[in-house]
């Protein structure tokens, strides 16, 4: 799902389409985009030489994510816990905090995702550089949460980009939110691993 | 070290550079083009100087402190140049040498 | 060696003067001509005018080609220029024409080298010949010059 | 006659032609400077992040290596293998010129910065000047990223970055100029030599205005306008990614370490220093000036753009040609011997300077002025 | 407003940060070391006690949005069985009204709070996965009867020979990489 | 002095050459595959804040400090005459001392000027 | 006359780094200066009003909490008084002591984050909150302590509160309160001469006195601009009329003044916290006898409390049956981020950002 948008020149013009995108957006995204898991059960099988070449790049990619935070609600309350001195997620290397998608490696949902915010989340994602990872955090990201009825809230985010990790909880404990990222982690190991280029399959 | 490369070289190269310049000049409509063309222009005479300075008269620098002049002329220049550009741009509202005559302004 | 470091140079120097009249993008326009002074500054080098080449770089690079940024940022129909006008042809003329006339009389007229080394340093001598030989006078003349740039800009540029 | 002279010195007895001679040395001590600066620019980003860990009572990386070390390196390497996006609205060219015109000169500067005795690949006798005018192409090339990126956020940025780069150069430029009358010479070489007393004692306004510029020059807190990320998201590298980022980042700790560099050379004595080898000496120095920098940055609010161009043109200017002229006529009248006099003189006048100017500047209507 | 202070406001703030350089960091590292949480912690997952659910239906009642699927059937008289308890963790948002409103401490808050899951399926819990186990423990919230088994929480408040949380000058990082790292 | 400038010179070419690798070092990586990644059209989108660029990017930027811009430039000119004389500061004595401080002075003039003008206020 | 550009548009937001969560600006801009602000909201549009009617009374106070997620204790506080009211409930004494004491904590709790973030906006790099995070984490570990969670407490009750507070949780306020004067002290030495800031702050965004009452803006923002209001004192709720404290106003009402009347008022919280400490009853019930899916009659009342960043209003009616028939809440950030135009134009954008900063909004609240 892609959405264009043609280009604007007035802030009218620029609401009607954001309105006509989100109203495209609503009806192209009925049903969740299935999770990224593919290799989770696999047994992976490759040469010597590339095994050792992948090992370095996942162990670039894992020990350096810059965070895209993404804090919309009461999550990124969490998010700033986690990333001031108590829990501080600079210890794995992720106290780069990009607020450009261009150098973003993972995008942490960590709030509400309403319809409106949609669009620009899915823009936002869209935008971001390859590898890129989506970690859903907290119950609105996953699956709506609490707000779920709501006429104006995506029932989780996986309807709109496909999400590597999900953290549950409202909010999750900043350690939760570690503890994700750890996963995140080893997913991101086995990811690179899972490379087309560098393993053979 | 060897330096078969002369004066002429130079004169050479900077009379090519002063005449891009002059042709830069007669035809930019533009007037801030036109004034990036007046400075390859005093760039091209810096050249010369430098190079009259370096074959006739090694020490005693005389173009060198010429050059120095130019240089503070063409700042000048520009500084009012564009100072100008900006006060008619504020008026007029283009960049236009055509918008340029001061008899209409 | 150093003559193939003057044809780069020059090759270089003469091709950003053409594209500053060519490139119709202003900016890019503004760029070569940065790349010029630059390419200007090299010439100066190898004439061994070590401290005019810095000043070049810091005078024209750091300050005078800012000012030009700042005025095509400034002015609208920046991004893409005005057309060459009509001039264009008898223009090219005018300037072979003067080129051809000038190599002429580069080429026929012989200098007399001293044939003297250069100075290994130029920037004691400047300042001896600025501040002590005579040039006294020409650099308050140039310090007025600067004074009257200054309250002319400024009168320009003054609110009316 | 510096180590590279006495390479080339034996290359040449040893009987290798005179280009041999010549290249041979200057190109070992190239790839040298360039490898040891990029790797001292990858324990820079490191150290900073450890300080700045420490001082907001957090650790900083250190799970990647032995204390995190490593961990500009698993960046550097993520990074290159990260996806390169140029906006389908950019001006390529630039988009892909920005950054190397951003690099190249903070390499650049390298090249004459004395580590030790004679420790300097090319000794200009205008050192100095040529720091200050090749760093000012870095400026162009931040704003051909700004310009080239086709992104409003850059554009403000670019022009903050021009705004910055014409009060700042001034005032720099001046305090240089201090130096050289106390040196008699712009060379890097023989500004160390003359200081028998660090310059920041003899002339500590001189000193404290050219931190100001460098700091403002490095892009650093409390004039880090150009990347606000409060306002202006990423300023202007917002629309780069991968390896073109990257070298953003290096480029901005490189400046950041050519800086401490220069600082630690002009006013903290370089590599003089009693006991440890020189070189250790000038490392602590430009670890202590880096450190410093770090310090302001873990405490002071950005200034806005126009209250640092007021501060500048207001501020700094003036009590730079102030200060350079009072240096002149110390320079003139004090006899080489009594240095310790002007040491005091420059700190009495610093110090009514600095009144004098506090008591001008007000604050009304959220700017600066006097 | 003067400037009259001449940089001693500047100079107030920085040595207050030069002091905090050598107060200990507050940092948890939280894979290797852990934070003891509070007794009453609602974590981010339910334990249910088979043997005790009547399958009453008050949770399902009482859950502010419907989370709990509760499928009986009656058993023997006045009796249900309960054939199906699910509730969805990835939007259960953790408010214990449920376990607040079971008349029969039949569910309880669980102290577990690691539940990041690669799939969205896996935030499913079903009868099974709620059930007591030694990783899946109940935390006292609106339970006190849970509360004596459990440590005391480790304040940031309290220095560490008060029981508060542990604070070292100099930590190093450690040798012993957590799960995943 | 021109063989210094030669060590800068072939630092230059050095250092030009690495760096103009290190942005095409992705590109081949990308030939070869270990860079995922395909352009799509809502990538390519220049980034601001989610939302989509109003008008034109390239905008006619109104800076305001034109006026730094030019008294820039022209005090910018302070530094040519005052390097050679610094380096010369001994020799020249008091003469000099007196010819620069006339320089100072008159430049001087121009910048109190332009300070009274309101030139340096931001507006 | 300056030069004549076009005025171009930016967006600033929803996901930028200083519009604290998804506000989204719509600048026009001329150069940096900024000649209209549009401020569009709905980014965080959740619904929660049309919620709360399909939900039970004590189910609403989850959703509350959703409201202004930085001091959520307050909008149950609010909530809960506005359905007392309705349905003329008394609380016991002690349940209203533990109110005062966690909306106290409260405030403290939004006001670290409020400074910290305004001066994350003035481009101190997060050192100041992070500062200010480690006292707001002393405050959670409370909180956590008497009601598991961290955030989003879901701890008072229509009647009282949820549970009584374990009993260590007396003795680590204690602590607590008498440290924290040292602590914002230390912000203050931080930050309140520091001349960048004053520079920055002073005679920025400023908001007259007569602007900020027409306007209806209430909280730090009105009091910043020199009104004596503060709802704790002029409408007393709970048991506010018993403690001894003062309301901080500032003079001019530019977002230095808003500033030091938070941090003001957290000395003032100190003192209240202080003397609850004292006064608090050590047994006693904590919640009145509601049963869990009540009715109250039906009716209309209308509760409001002095939130952290102003006045909170729940209006809620019943019409008897076991879910409110509407619920409408009145927050505070909406209405003083109205006030951001009149405050923001003719300035640059870093002021539009410390300007935004100052009025410490939250989104949740502002879009429900
Ligand atoms: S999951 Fe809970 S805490 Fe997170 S945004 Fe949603 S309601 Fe807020
Ligand atoms: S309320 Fe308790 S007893 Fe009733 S169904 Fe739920 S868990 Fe079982
Ligand atoms: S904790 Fe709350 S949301 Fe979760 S199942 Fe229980 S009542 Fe429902």
């Amino acid at each position: 799902m892609e959405i264009v948008r043609p280009e604007v020149n007035t802030p009218q013009e620029a609401d009607a389409v954001e309105g006509a995108s989100i109203n495209q957006l609503i009806a192209e995204s009925t049903s969740a985009i299935p999770d990224p898991d593919r290799w989770i059960d696999e047994v992976l099988d490759r040469n010597v030489f590339l095994t050792t070449a992948d090992t370095i790049v996942a162990w670039g990619r894992q020990r350096s994510i810059f965070p895209m935070l993404f804090a919309t609600a009461c999550c990124g309350m969490e998010v700033i816990s986690m990333s001031v001195s108590r829990f501080d997620l600079s210890r794995f290397g992720m106290d780069v905090v990009r607020f450009s998608p261009r150098q973003a490696d993972v995008m942490i949902i960590a709030g509400t995702i309403t319809w409106k915010m949609a669009l620009a989340t899915r823009m936002i994602y869209d935008q971001m550089a390859e590898p890129k990872w989506v970690v859903a955090m907290g119950a609105c990201a996953i699956s709506g949460g609490t707000f779920r009825e709501s006429y104006s809230v995506t029932p989780g985010v996986n309807r709109i980009m496909p999400v590597d990790v999900y953290i549950p909880g409202c909010p999750p404990k900043p350690e939760a939110v570690i503890f994700g990222i750890t996963r995140l982690h080893a997913k991101i190991i086995k990811g690179t691993m899972d490379n087309p280029m560098l393993s053979k399959h | 070290m060897m330096f078969s490369v002369g004066l002429d070289h130079y004169l050479i190269l900077s009379a090519i550079l002063f005449c891009i310049g002059l042709v830069g000049v007669i035809t930019q409509r533009n007037v801030i083009k036109l004034i990036m063309c007046l400075e390859i222009m005093l760039n091209a005479v810096n050249i010369t100087l430098i190079a009259f300075s370096q074959y006739i008269t090694p020490t005693l620098l005389t173009g060198q402190i010429f050059a120095i002049f130019v240089m503070v002329v063409a700042a000048a220049e520009v500084a009012v140049g564009i100072a100008i550009v900006f006060s008619i741009y504020r008026s007029r509202e283009s960049v236009d040498m055509e918008n340029f005559n001061i008899l209409k302004w | 060696m150093l003559d193939l470091i003057f044809y780069l140079l020059a090759v270089i120097a003469l091709a950003a003067s053409i594209a500053v009249i060519m490139v119709r993008d202003i900016f890019r326009a503004a760029l070569c001509l940065i790349m010029l002074f630059m390419s200007v500054a090299g010439f100066f080098l190898l004439l061994h005018a070590d401290f005019l080449a810095i000043v070049q770089v810091l005078i024209y690079v750091g300050a005078i080609s800012i000012l030009i940024i700042v005025a095509i940022m400034l002015t609208r129909d920046a991004r893409h220029g005005l057309p060459l006008d009509n001039y264009k042809y008898w223009a090219g003329a005018v300037g072979l024409l003067l080129l051809i006339a000038l190599a002429y009389g580069i080429l026929n007229t012989t200098f007399t080298l001293p044939g003297t080394a250069p100075l290994e340093q130029t920037i004691q001598p400047i300042g001896q010949q600025l501040f002590g030989n005579g040039y006294v006078l020409p650099v308050e003349i140039a310090a007025v010059l600067l004074l009257s740039a200054i309250l002319g800009a400024i009168a320009v540029l003054r609110d009316k | 006659m510096t180590l590279l002279d006495q390479f080339q010195k034996m290359l040449m007895t040893a009987g290798l032609p005179d280009w041999a001679a010549y290249l041979v040395p200057a190109l070992v001590g190239i790839i040298l400077i360039i490898a040891v600066s990029l790797t001292l620019v990858i324990i820079f980003i490191w150290w900073e992040r450890r300080l700045l860990g420490r001082f907001q009572l957090r650790l900083g990386p250190n799970r990647c290596g032995p204390e995190g070390i490593l961990q500009p390196v698993a960046t550097g390497l993520k990074l290159l293998l990260k996806e390169d996006i140029v906006p389908a609205k950019a001006d390529k060219i630039l988009h892909f010129l920005a950054p190397i015109v951003v690099f190249v000169p903070v390499l650049m500067i390298f090249a004459v910065v004395p580590v030790s005795e004679g420790a300097i690949l090319a000794n200009l006798n205008i050192g100095i000047v040529y720091v200050i005018a090749i760093s000012s192409i870095s400026t162009i090339g931040i704003f051909m990223a700004a310009w080239g990126s086709s992104n409003k956020f850059a554009l403000i940025s670019g022009m903050r970055t021009v705004a910055q780069m014409v009060s700042y150069e001034l005032p720099v430029v001046l305090s240089i100029v201090g130096v050289g009358l106390v040196t008699g010479s712009f060379s890097m070489l023989s500004i160390v030599q003359a200081q028998s007393i660090p310059f920041i004692l003899l002339m500590p306004l001189g000193g404290v205005i050219f931190f100001l510029g460098c700091l403002a020059e490095m892009n650093r807190s409390p004039f880090d306008l150009l990347e606000a990320d409060s306002e202006i998201v990423a300023g202007y590298h917002t629309e780069y990614s991968g390896m073109k980022f990257a070298m953003f980042f290096m480029g901005e700790y490189g400046v950041a370490l050519a800086y401490s560099a220069v600082i630690a050379t002009l006013f903290l004595g370089g590599w003089s220093g009693p006991l440890l080898p020189p070189v250790i000496w000038f490392l602590i120095k430009v670890v202590l000036v880096f450190s410093f920098t770090v310090w302001m940055r873990a405490t002071l609010p950005r200034l806005r753009v126009d209250q640092l161009m007021s501060f500048a043109w207001k501020g700094l200017l003036p009590m730079a040609v102030i200060n350079l002229v009072i240096i002149a006529i110390e320079v003139l009248v004090v006899p080489a011997s009594m240095l310790w006099l002007m040491v005091i003189l420059n700190f009495a006048f610093a110090a009514v300077l600095v009144l004098l100017w506090s008591r001008l500047f007000t604050l009304g209507g959220g700017r600066v002025e006097v | 407003m003067k400037f009259e202070r001449y940089g001693i406001g500047i100079a107030k703030g920085m040595a207050l940060t030069l002091k905090h350089l050598f107060r200990p960091p507050l940092t948890v590292q939280y894979p290797d070391e852990k934070l003891v949480v509070s007794k009453r912690i609602r974590g981010n997952e339910l334990v249910w006690f088979p043997d005790r659910c009547t399958g009453c239906g008050t949770c399902t009642k009482a859950c502010l949005q419907g989370n709990i699927i509760l499928v009986t059937h009656r058993g023997e008289p006045n009796k249900f069985i309960v054939d199906k308890f699910e509730l969805d963790s990835g939007r259960c948002i953790f408010c214990g009204l449920c376990v607040e409103s079971c008349p029969y401490d039949a569910l309880a808050m669980g102290l577990e709070y690691e539940c990041a899951k690669y799939r969205r399926g896996e935030t499913i819990l079903d009868k099974d996965k709620l059930k007591l186990t030694d990783q899946h423990q109940p935390s006292a919230y609106y339970r006190p009867q849970f509360a004596a088994g459990l440590p005391k929480q480790s304040l940031l408040i309290y220095d560490k020979k008060d029981g508060g949380q542990k604070l070292n000058l100099f930590p190093l990082s450690k040798r012993k990489r957590g799960p995943g790292a | 002095m021109l063989e210094q400038f030669g060590y800068v010179g072939i630092f230059l070419l050095i250092a030009t050459g690495f760096t103009v690798l290190i942005p095409l070092l992705p590109k081949l990586f990308k030939l070869m595959g270990l860079i995922p990644g395909k352009k799509t059209a809502a990538k390519l989108v220049q980034y601001e804040c989610g939302m989509q660029t109003i008008g034109k990017t390239w905008v006619q930027f109104n800076f305001r400090y034109y006026y730094f811009a030019v008294l820039f430039v022209l005090l910018d000119m302070l530094t040519i005459f005052l390097y050679p004389w610094a380096v010369n500061i001994k020799d020249l004595g008091v003469g000099g001392l007196v010819a620069v401080g006339i320089f100072l002075v008159i430049l001087a003039v121009g910048y109190i000027y332009a300070w009274r003008k309101g030139a340096l206020q931001w507006k | 006359m300056p030069i004549k550009t076009e005025p171009f548009y930016l967006n600033l937001g929803p996901q930028h780094p200083s519009t604290h969560g998804v506000f989204r600006l719509r600048v026009e801009l001329d150069g940096e200066v900024i000649v209209n602000v549009e401020p569009i909201i709905g980014y965080l549009h959740r619904g929660i009003e049309k919620l709360a009617e399909t939900r039970t009374y004590t189910q609403v106070i989850p959703l509350t909490d959703r409201l202004d997620y930085v001091a959520s204790m307050t909008n149950n506080l609010a909530y809960c008084l506005s359905v007392e009211k309705l349905a003329g409930i008394k609380v016991p004494e002690r349940a209203e002591y533990l109110r005062v004491i966690f909306s106290e904590l409260m405030r403290l709790a939004n006001h670290f984050l409020a400074i910290g973030a305004f001066l994350n906006d003035c481009g101190a790099l997060a050192t100041p909150l992070i500062y200010m995070w480690r006292e707001r984490e002393k405050i959670v570990d409370l909180c956590e302590m008497t009601c598991g969670q961290r955030l989003l407490f879901n701890y008072m009750r229509v009647g009282g509160v949820s549970q009584d507070v374990p009993e260590e949780f007396m003795p680590a306020l204690k602590k607590f309160v008498a440290e924290m004067p040292k602590f914002i002290g230390e912000y203050e030495q931080l930050i309140k001469q520091n001349e960048i800031f004053l520079a920055r702050t002073k005679g920025v965004g400023i908001l007259p006195k007569e602007t900020a009452i027409n306007i209806g803006a209430s909280g730090p923002v009105l009091r910043g601009s020199g009104v004596n209001w503060d709802i704790r004192k002029k409408d007393p709720y709970s048991i506010y009329e018993r403690f001894d404290f003062e309301v901080p106003t500032g003079e001019v009402g530019d977002c230095y003044d808003r500033f030091w009347v938070r941090l003001r008022e957290m000395r003032q919280s100190v003192r209240i916290l202080e003397q609850a400490i004292v006064q608090i009853p050590a047994k006693g019930p904590i919640r009145a006898d509601v049963p869990q899916f009540f009715r109250p009659p039906a009716g209309e009342a209308y509760g409001h409390i002095e939130a952290p960043k102003g006045n909170l209003g729940f209006y809620v009616v019943s019409d008897g049956s076991i879910a409110p028939y509407r619920v409408h809440i009145f927050p505070p950030s909406l209405i003083n981020v109205t006030a951001l135009a009149d405050m923001a134009i003719g300035w640059k954008v870093a002021d539009l950002i410390i300007v935004f900063g100052s009025i410490d909004v939250v989104l949740g609240e502002i879009d429900r």
